[in-house]
């Protein structure tokens, strides 16, 4: 039996629903050693921003029970350098981008979804990150935060038909809510969860152990509230969603696609098995083997509740 | 070329008051190695605690396969490596990173300054290049390593300790200013790892004297291929990850 | 050298900061084979609501990444069960009580302060649970579910001058404005965290691990959000906290008392460790002992940042 | 008196293509305990993960402290279970929950329908007091006990299997039925563990006949001492802890 892993969503078609999240794996050929890339439904890069940025001073990662903690604070060489050196290497190997873009205002993002929309079809589509530092900063407040994240949302819209995938994270809020209101002002889809803030201590300096003080936590610790999001927007809501949040295995993507998500996102898993993307890729094939479903479509969403 | 394979433990053994000594055998795993290099090892495969890798150094590689690994048990990770028998399976990357410099240009004198989880990988290097000397420092007899295991190495070996009971008093910075004294510091070349404490001291004594040199770093890795961004060190050029571009970087490319 | 860990909070003395947290300890005396209750700083209990509540139908537990989900759903005997069976059982050992109340409406919450407001000094303060079931289903969105809580918050405060705690959830939105609001609605101190809403799935079933759907995640996976979120309200207002979120060891309780709690409180670790409070209590003094701290209050946010 | 207490790892074996036995001596573990009473095992102390301890009935245990868990390896913690070797350590608490009635009254005649994971309470009671049949379902052959493990059962083993490979064919229920039939519901007590399917149908079977019994319920549990409220069970007269309350429940006092 074959089956087939084909995913639509809106206009287009992924060869497979098995994604890598933004800033896990690497900028280019990071991991080509340990998985043929090509094989992959698309790549969400890193997050980009018009220009280079440094990122958050060191130490910016610590290990949590079930997860880590990051802070690496947006490190990217911007636009240019990412356009110069890394849209080639997806195009040649025909490795779909899902390209992540952030910016410190509105100006910024349609600054990069312009030059981005040139790029087709090699960036297949838009992830907005709205969890930024820097959008985070702006708005006291979440009131405030939601504004400016729909003032941006609809400025993207205007300057692309281009799919458009907001990324959110719960610190936003009443995460349906927004959910709601961000698709209301143009997104085709989202991509939940970004980050749960946190933060450690080291009890033997009596430091924080980030330079940051807090970060972002991930990992299988933060799955359970990736998959609860993941399950009310779609209850709330019936646009594409891309998950992400402690997928490790074949069995944590699975929970996650029969819960509703189109697409699934391997985030620091990479950095605990290199080979995860690939090896969640035929575990889902298995899966839909064992259980004799022979499209994709028929385990996504069926989750009986 | 870097892989990540399952491997079975051949041996696994307390060596001294410190260290512990870990053997198994990978071909590809052995392939091309050069000290200075590491591997990223999950030490509980399929158990997600401890959650991420833990990088160590090659202490030796043969090309037979035969793989040694010399680490301290300091914390959660390396306390469960440590009670790992033979016949368990680890999961190990590698191999990664920069090695040292090998054979060195216009007859330059190999100075070794190690200490803490630095010992390994400069003893590697002192068994595969001859180097003038070992530097060693260590806080008490008890960590002194038995001589077998220093039985191969092509340099004066030379420890230090904090409280006397072996080899020279005080800190291994003491040594390495005696051999500056007897050597002079024209035609040598340092090549450092340990405690950040400890390599700091001897690049300062470094640039002061003007004597070029390595120094390989000890961050906190998560992915070790240069994914993560979270092992970055700042360079003249900018910051770069230290799991790809390092963890060996030249005394004149480290800002201090 | 004796370690001194008398903790004060307004007018309240605690013999040692140590506490279980709610829910999480049993009703009376569940672990008193495996440690001597009358050690621990405090006991808060499981909620009390005024009528017996039977609480959600079964799967109501699973395992996740470092931590677990439950979907109790509040079963407790009632205010009557209560106030006749568990009190007298805490008197004679002489072991203050933090009593957890909920409630679904203002009026139950008033009844419950007034009754054990007579219960003075084995209840010694209590702790307002705002993130039940019931009060979140009474709201729809974050403001009106605070503008509830500090309803129930100054009604409460009108009626006991008992000291009063009001616990938190990452749920109910932006913790450290609703904890400055709670504060100036008249609580002394607040709880935090409660556990964040998750969700699980049986991929072999393809059902929810819990009858209830989603359910809330607590344990070592959690703990860094907790501290977060100590680190941040303590950093905006300087009310005592009782932190909860994780803590195993004593070095996670050590982590919180250096970031600034006042009280720590044992949860879910008392299921795979039934000795883990006073293991904590011990490991607490040890490290006051090995740092030469002869007061906990020379430990208490000492943290540099 | 309830323990918590670690244990060492005196045997850790596979007993045949279902179940693996484990061996460890206690005398706090094993005094007074009686068949239907359980662990709750934390299977890697020190560990986060698995995060959860997770209950085993006593199999075995002896005044000599000797105990004895035979289990299936299904999930993430049993498989880590499978894997321990001799001289690991556990963390292991008990004696919990209530036991099978031992003696019966009126001189009923036990029959035990066991069936999976509700095997070894049953032998460990058809060990202790003397019983009429012991019924025990399997999926084939190869999961049938070797003789050995059932040498000391005072009752008469007979087995069905799903595929007729051993024993009569079928589910345990027609073993049961066959027994009903020879022997008549008159004076007939029965004591069940095992899964809920198989449970309920012979409670259905056995409430038609008004036969008497007992039932363990295998409900996943936390803290096994009736702090969590996660393992409840319906019951006549309300909602109780399986975990302190159970894990047997007379069959009347059961709502299905
Ligand atoms: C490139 C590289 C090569 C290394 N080679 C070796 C080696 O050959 N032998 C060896 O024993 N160790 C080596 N280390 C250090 C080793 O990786 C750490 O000791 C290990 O990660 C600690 O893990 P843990 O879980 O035991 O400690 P944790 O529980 O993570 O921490 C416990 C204690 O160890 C300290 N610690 C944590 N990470 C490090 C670190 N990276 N370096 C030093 N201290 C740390 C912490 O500050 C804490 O005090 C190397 C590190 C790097 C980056
Ligand atoms: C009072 C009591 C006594 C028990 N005695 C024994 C015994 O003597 N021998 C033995 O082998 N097992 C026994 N069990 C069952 C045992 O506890 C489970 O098999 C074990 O918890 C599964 O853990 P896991 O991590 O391997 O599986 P998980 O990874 O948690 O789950 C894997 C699979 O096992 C199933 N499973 C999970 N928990 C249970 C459970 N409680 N019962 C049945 N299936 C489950 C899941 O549905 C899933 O299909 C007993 C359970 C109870 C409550
Ligand atoms: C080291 C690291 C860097 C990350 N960088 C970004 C980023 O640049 N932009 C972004 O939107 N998300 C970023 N994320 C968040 C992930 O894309 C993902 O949303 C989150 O980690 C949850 O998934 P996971 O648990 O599978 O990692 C980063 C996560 C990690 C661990
Ligand atoms: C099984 C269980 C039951 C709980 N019941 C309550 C409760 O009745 N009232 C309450 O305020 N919190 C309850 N909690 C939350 C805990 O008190 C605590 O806030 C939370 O679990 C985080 O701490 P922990 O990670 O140490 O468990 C419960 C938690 C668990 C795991
Ligand atoms: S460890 Fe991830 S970039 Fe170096
Ligand atoms: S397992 Fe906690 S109440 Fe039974």
């Amino acid at each position: 039996m074959k089956v087939d892993l084909t995913t639509k969503i809106g206009h287009l078609t992924f060869r497979n629903p098995v994604a890598v999240a933004s800033g896990t794996f690497g900028t280019k050929d990071e991991y080509a050693s340990f998985v043929d890339i090509r094989k992959l439904g698309a790549v969400i890069t890193k997050t980009i921003t018009v220009k280079p940025r440094a990122g958050n001073p060191m130490p910016r990662i610590c290990e949590t029970s079930g997860g880590m903690l990051n802070a690496i604070g947006l490190q990217n060489k911007g636009l240019e350098d990412f356009l110069e050196h890394k849209i080639p290497y997806f195009k040649k190997i025909n490795t779909p981008l899902i390209v992540n873009i952030a910016g410190e205002d509105s100006g910024d993002f349609v600054t990069l979804a312009r030059a981005l929309h040139e790029r087709q079809p090699v960036v297949k589509a838009l992830e907005l990150n709205f969890s930024c530092p820097n959008v985070e900063a702006g708005g006291a407040g979440h009131m405030r935060k939601t504004e400016r994240i729909l003032e941006i949302m609809r400025l993207v819209r205007e300057t692309t038909d281009m799919t458009l995938f907001a990324k959110l994270s719960p610190e936003l809020g009443d995460v349906v809510e927004i959910a709601k209101a961000v698709t209301a002002a143009g997104a085709d889809g989202l991509s939940l969860i970004n980050t749960l803030k946190g933060m450690a201590v080291d009890i033997a300096k009596r430091r924080p152990k980030l330079a940051n003080i807090t970060g972002g936590l991930s990992g299988p610790a933060i799955k359970p509230v990736a998959l609860r999001y993941v399950y009310e927007v779609k209850k709330a809501c019936p646009v594409p969603v891309i998950a992400m949040g402690g997928i490790l295995t074949a069995a944590d993507a699975i929970e996650f696609l029969m819960t509703g998500a189109d697409l699934v996102a391997v985030g620091t898993a990479n950095f605990v098995n290199p080979g995860a993307t690939l090896e969640i890729l035929e575990g889902i094939e298995a899966y839909c083997k064992a259980n004799k479903i022979s499209q994709i479509s028929e385990l996504r969403g069926s989750l009986n509740v | 070329m870097m892989v990540d394979l399952e491997v079975k433990i051949e041996a696994n053994e307390r060596v001294n008051g410190k260290y512990y000594r870990l053997v198994f055998r990978s071909k590809p795993l052995a392939k091309g190695v050069l000290p200075g290099q590491f591997l990223n090892v999950q030490i509980n495969p399929g158990s997600g605690d401890p959650f991420l890798r833990r990088p160590f150094s090659y202490y030796r590689a043969a090309p037979s396969g035969r793989i040694e690994i010399l680490y301290e048990a300091l914390g959660k990770g390396t306390s469960a490596l440590a009670r790992k028998k033979k016949g368990d399976v680890l999961k190990v990357m590698g191999p990664l990173g920069k090695p040292f410099t090998g054979r060195l240009e216009g007859g330059r004198k190999r100075v070794l300054v190690a200490g803490g989880v630095g010992v390994p990988p400069l003893i590697f290097l002192a068994e595969q290049f001859p180097s003038a000397y070992l530097l060693i420092g260590a806080k008490s007899k008890k960590e002194v390593l038995p001589k077998k295991q220093l039985a191969l190495v092509k340099a004066k070996v030379l420890y230090s300790t904090d409280d006397g009971s072996y080899g020279r008093k005080g800190l291994v910075t003491r040594l390495f200013e005696d051999i500056l004294r007897r050597e002079g510091p024209g035609d040598l070349f340092i090549q450092t790892c340990g405690p950040m404490a400890m390599m700091r001291a001897v690049i300062e004594i470094a640039r002061r004297e003007k004597i070029p040199g390595e120094a390989s770093l000890d961050k906190t890795m998560a992915c070790g291929v240069g994914a993560c961004l979270g092992c970055m060190v700042e360079t003249t050029d900018g910051l770069v990850p230290s799991c790809t571009e390092g963890p060996v970087f030249g005394f004149e490319r480290i800002r201090l």
